[in-house]
């Protein structure tokens, strides 16, 4: 097997361009790449298309942030594809306003339709969203009498992924509920960047228990654990 | 007769639901706390939308692990016996059918089994999250709700004014003034929470509710 | 978490009715339940519907025999939906003299229709099979001006797997490359059985690693190990 | 000049198109012993549909594990760094388009890179198995047959008259006579073979082929 390119934070902020569809993974920021976010912030990378579960936490009362949320409040984003900003309050302020453009998708919708661009699907046919806004624009299709709506599958230019471990040739463990929407992202993007805890050896990761084989990364970025 | 909120009631009733080896989702907010009220010799199986089930309760104060949440984002733990997994196989599960209840919050129920829990326009937009794929997945819906807006205004409702979370999906309705069942267009009263008589219940909520012979007042 | 029924092969089989679509595990026999095959071959269970990648090796010289092949020359399918039959010259013999109806379908398209039961889809898109005889009959849809073929969800009465281990609450792991299907086919069916080399105590298993979480598993029964 | 069948001459011209670090997955029969032609100085990873990455070469005799075969039931081995995953991630690798070169069998190819591979109707039916995902999925398809089928018959065609794999995903052709190039509806032959010459080839093949200027004898 060949070893991944290991490069720093800074590094992989400058494989993102101005607007990149980039896939962020994480669950509320657990499982977010948080220096590589941190890089991507100080680097002011604009006009970027965010898919990813949520825009994190922004306190509005104390401004405390995590995770994605310091580069909303920058509106780096001109797009973003997400399931919940409950969490996040300027996301809601600036897509009532219309200073973003906003596009609330289902969790498991999402889930599906970034897994279908990593795995050579059109998309798939799901009954969530049916007979509800999310149906608006989209083709139904009656299976056996029961509806379905088509929903696309969706790439990206660049995954920022967070893992536990990876070995050199680039193999990923995550970490219990930290893994969510990682390995899904690393099968749908041009370029996969992996912020890690620690790199083993090739071949100290156990076979059986790998999440995200090394084909589908192609650089690692070792830090010293989320923060 | 004065209307009190009260929480407790709602999640107390809801937890009598289960059986041992249910698969059960909580949503986010009212619905966690049912976790607290589960009978000792009732074992569920707790999924933790975010990518796991065995959810166990929060930690010790010092023993949080950053990297196991729940799906509000609070600290918990995980049980012997349980997995963690992708969100692709974690909606999975619940797109699937494997979840046999889930609980959910409430903007409006209707009694046509109608539910909108994700956003007003223009004004609250917290986004569906996993809400539209439990509200379509799961075996059994609960809609958990106190009874009435703060401005006295019934949560339940003949039809849902709100964008939907999914349309003729909820079984149960519980407030915390009854127990309902949907069926056939109509809250079936199967409970009354004291101090509440059904005739409060029925002032005070306009929608087709039918009250069957066995419906019972119940002291929780 | 509560244990699940550990029953013999024997038990096992009375679990499959005559008529069910029964869905088996393994990819030429490695990761079949053999002892569960083996019961299922005397008990005599027919006009079962097979979902299988395949029928395992029967050689038309030798007579030899593995997996799944001696209930094929029993003729206790009355139909057989697979993805390679070459191995075995019987089930391509029942297929040309129109004994039995075989439905030949893609791998990649048979795993996903199979996920897709399990996991609440109606169907996916999938542009592999256009243009070939897999299209005939199914509906086409264009996306960004690339052909998928509609292809729907699968669902069975009976799983047959095969694990290395299961702990007593049923999650399970499986074993190399005999893993295939098996995982995809817990998710699909009715009553999922699963024959595995060994039980463990409950909490005994990585929760990183467990490939099917035991809320997808009914039954285990334990054998000394593949034969 | 008589045509005899060489198989070796096929495999060790394709084992010669991998760069460090490709992705690449062997068909069944002739595309497996190409995996014997690898350089030692190229690093490629080996895929098996049935469920790995880091595909590496036979046990040695007794030291078998019935639990880990190739794509066509045989023992191998797994080597430092490879992964074991489930049919819906083998085929989500390969639809997906992370296999940079699969080299498949051949029933007949076509000019317009139509591949008919997996059965012979009324006669020979083995079945599809994961070639049409395959052929559809890797970014390259390789084709690897003997020229000749035993009648005579060229096995390069002006169109496939039996069943198609898939239709125009074929890129390269590679025979024991030459290698060839599909693109613009013909073949392109890069390579001839020694002993074979190029009048042979044309001779002997009723199909659309183009010699460019730098078309180059190879012995191998």
């Amino acid at each position: 097997m060949i070893d991944k390119k290991i490069i720093s934070a800074e590094e992989a902020a400058g494989l993102v361009n101005d607007g990149d569809v980039v896939m962020l993974g994480g669950f509320l920021a657990c499982g977010s790449p948080l220096n590589l976010l941190e890089a991507l912030q100080k680097k002011g990378t604009k006009d970027m298309t965010l898919v990813c579960n949520d825009t994190a936490f922004h306190n509005a009362k104390t401004g405390e942030m995590t995770g994605v949320a310091p580069l909303v409040l920058n509106k780096q984003f001109k797009k973003m594809v997400v399931t919940h900003i409950g969490t996040n309050f300027e996301t809601q302020r600036q897509m009532n306003a219309g200073e973003t453009e906003v596009d609330l998708v289902p969790q498991g919708t999402l889930a599906e339709q970034i897994r279908a661009g990593g795995f050579g699907l059109g998309g798939i046919l799901t009954p969530t969203g049916v007979g509800t806004e999310v149906e608006k624009g989209k083709e139904v299709i009656e299976i056996d009498g029961k509806k379905f709506l088509v929903e696309k599958a969706i790439k990206g230019d660049v995954a920022l992924i967070k893992a536990r471990t990876a070995d050199k040739a680039g193999n990923l463990i995550f970490d219990k509920s930290a893994r969510n929407f990682n390995p899904l992202m690393a099968t749908a993007c041009e370029t996969v960047i992996v912020e890690v805890d620690e790199i083993v050896e090739t071949g100290a990761l156990d076979p059986e228990c790998i999440n995200t084989p090394g084909l589908f990364v192609n650089y690692i970025v070792l830090t010293k654990g989320a923060k | 007769m004065e209307y009190k909120p009260n929480k407790e009631v709602i999640v107390k009733r809801i937890a009598k639901f289960f059986k041992d080896g249910d698969l059960v989702n909580l949503g986010i907010g009212l619905p966690t706390l049912v976790g607290n009220y589960i009978p000792d010799d009732v074992h569920i199986n707790l999924q933790s939308e975010n990518g796991f089930v065995g959810l166990g309760p929060a930690p010790e104060k010092g023993k949080e692990d950053s990297m196991l949440t729940n799906a509000g984002g609070s600290p918990v733990t995980l049980l012997a016996g349980g997995a963690y997994f992708d969100s692709a196989v974690s909606f999975g599960i619940i797109r699937g059918g494997h979840v046999d209840y889930t609980v959910l919050g409430v903007l409006q129920v209707d009694q046509n089994g109608n539910l909108a829990n994700y956003m007003i326009p223009g004004k609250m937009i917290p986004g569906m999250g996993g809400a539209m794929d439990l509200t379509i997945g799961a075996k059994k819906v609960i809609a958990a709700t106190t009874h009435f807006e703060r401005n006295g205004d019934s949560k339940l409702k003949r039809n849902c004014t709100l964008p939907l979370t999914a349309g003729n999906q909820v079984d149960y309705v519980v407030t915390d003034l009854g127990f309902f069942e949907i069926k056939d267009g109509k809250f079936i009263l199967k409970e009354y929470f004291a101090p509440y008589s059904v005739d409060y219940i029925l002032n005070n909520t306009d929608v087709d509710i039918v009250v069957p012979e066995d419906c019972k007042e119940v002291t929780l």
